[in-house]
């Protein structure tokens, strides 16, 4: 699975993206934070208020309640500042 | 419909030009065009807005078809950059054609308010004095929120 | 300010590029661009307004004068064409400049909302059945009362 | 004194202005309307619902209360439909 990361996700992490193969008890976009966050000390200080960080499958917005399972992208940003 | 996700700048007036060409007897054109800000007082010297540009074309997408449905409109153009930009250069343009003024203004002002909270961008401002991110604005939401 | 009021065509994406040639670090520009409509089922072939100049400059530089102060604007012009025009030609155009989104939507929805009651334009339209005056629009009532 | 009519108000009287001296009792733009509808039958049926008639002095619109002493221009006009 590819995880993409936007804006100061991006520059707080020093990478765009990167491959991962979570375990099998990793099912939802939360669980995939609390699992990101847990394994890479940066990880964890960068997204240390995950409900402000937001997310998409495959290029669609869900929410963090969603499941992971299939995804082969998940992206992973901060409130968007368009317009 | 027709949304265009850019890194080179475009001409204002010639993209309204080019949508009015084909009216099709509807009345009221309604325009928005997003500039890059400077104030005089605290200047910056670029505006970077970075793109997720999968994620900006399906969620543009979404917002144009539902600005279509609920307002009548005929059609609806959206162009939004991304990349390095100076200030006075064009960020984003919205257009809207219908039979009448105020559903060409209240789509337009729909799709303006959806923009600033759901399309993939993030702007990064870079001054004399530093670089910073464009911090998400609680009267966005308030503007989004006054259309459900 | 600025205010014309003209019985020659104009290009409204040539208007929109020089009103926005001196944006003086302001970001936001609305336009609304009106064309003369035409229903296929009902079509006309011309659209005749007539109006009294003098009234028309001092009415419309009292409504931008209003709009300019009320909404914060930097720069606000009206485009109104009188004369004998065809379906698919622009009428008028008004632009507003600020620093934010809400106050050029507002500015030029204003503006259009007035223009609409009280700038001395009266439309003749002629169709192959006859000609008739267009009558006052409660609806444009109704539109120019929210302000008040 | 100049009188301008416009739209159907001036089709109907078949003139688009006309020069008139209203005697001193005609004082507003009121009594203005009623001294022109009773010296011609023809502006009597045009001007029938006066109360839709609206009114400029020398470019400025005024209400039918309006005096119209000193006036150069009176207008007299339907409802705008102007945008």
């Amino acid at each position: 699975m590819k995880i993409l990361y936007f804006a100061w996700l991006r520059e707080r992490l020093d990478r765009g993206e990167e491959e991962v193969s979570p375990p099998s008890d990793v099912k939802t976009v939360a669980d995939l934070i609390g699992w990101l966050r847990a394994g890479d000390p940066v990880a964890d200080l960068a997204m240390q208020r995950p409900e402000i960080i937001r997310a998409a499958i495959d290029a669609k917005i869900v929410p963090h309640s969603a499941l992971i399972a299939g995804a082969r992208i998940v992206a992973l940003f901060p409130p968007m500042t368009g317009g | 419909m027709a949304i265009r996700i850019i890194t080179e700048t475009f001409d204002p007036g010639a993209e309204l030009n080019a949508f009015m060409a084909e009216t099709a007897g509807a009345g009221a054109v309604a325009t928005f065009t997003g500039l890059v800000r400077s104030d005089p007082v605290d200047p910056i010297t670029t505006l970077t807005l970075e793109c997720y540009p999968e994620l900006a074309v399906s969620q543009i997408g979404a917002i144009e078809a539902e600005a279509v449905a609920r307002f009548g409109l005929m059609r609806a153009t959206v162009i939004h950059r991304y990349g390095t930009l100076r200030p006075g250069e064009p960020i984003v343009q919205v257009m809207t054609l219908a039979s009448h003024r105020q559903a060409a203004f209240d789509g337009a002002q729909f799709l303006m308010d959806y923009l600033k909270t759901d399309a993939p961008f993030w702007k990064k401002e870079a001054a004399p004095g530093g670089e910073r991110w464009v911090e998400h604005s609680a009267g966005d939401d308030r503007a989004k929120a006054r259309w459900r």
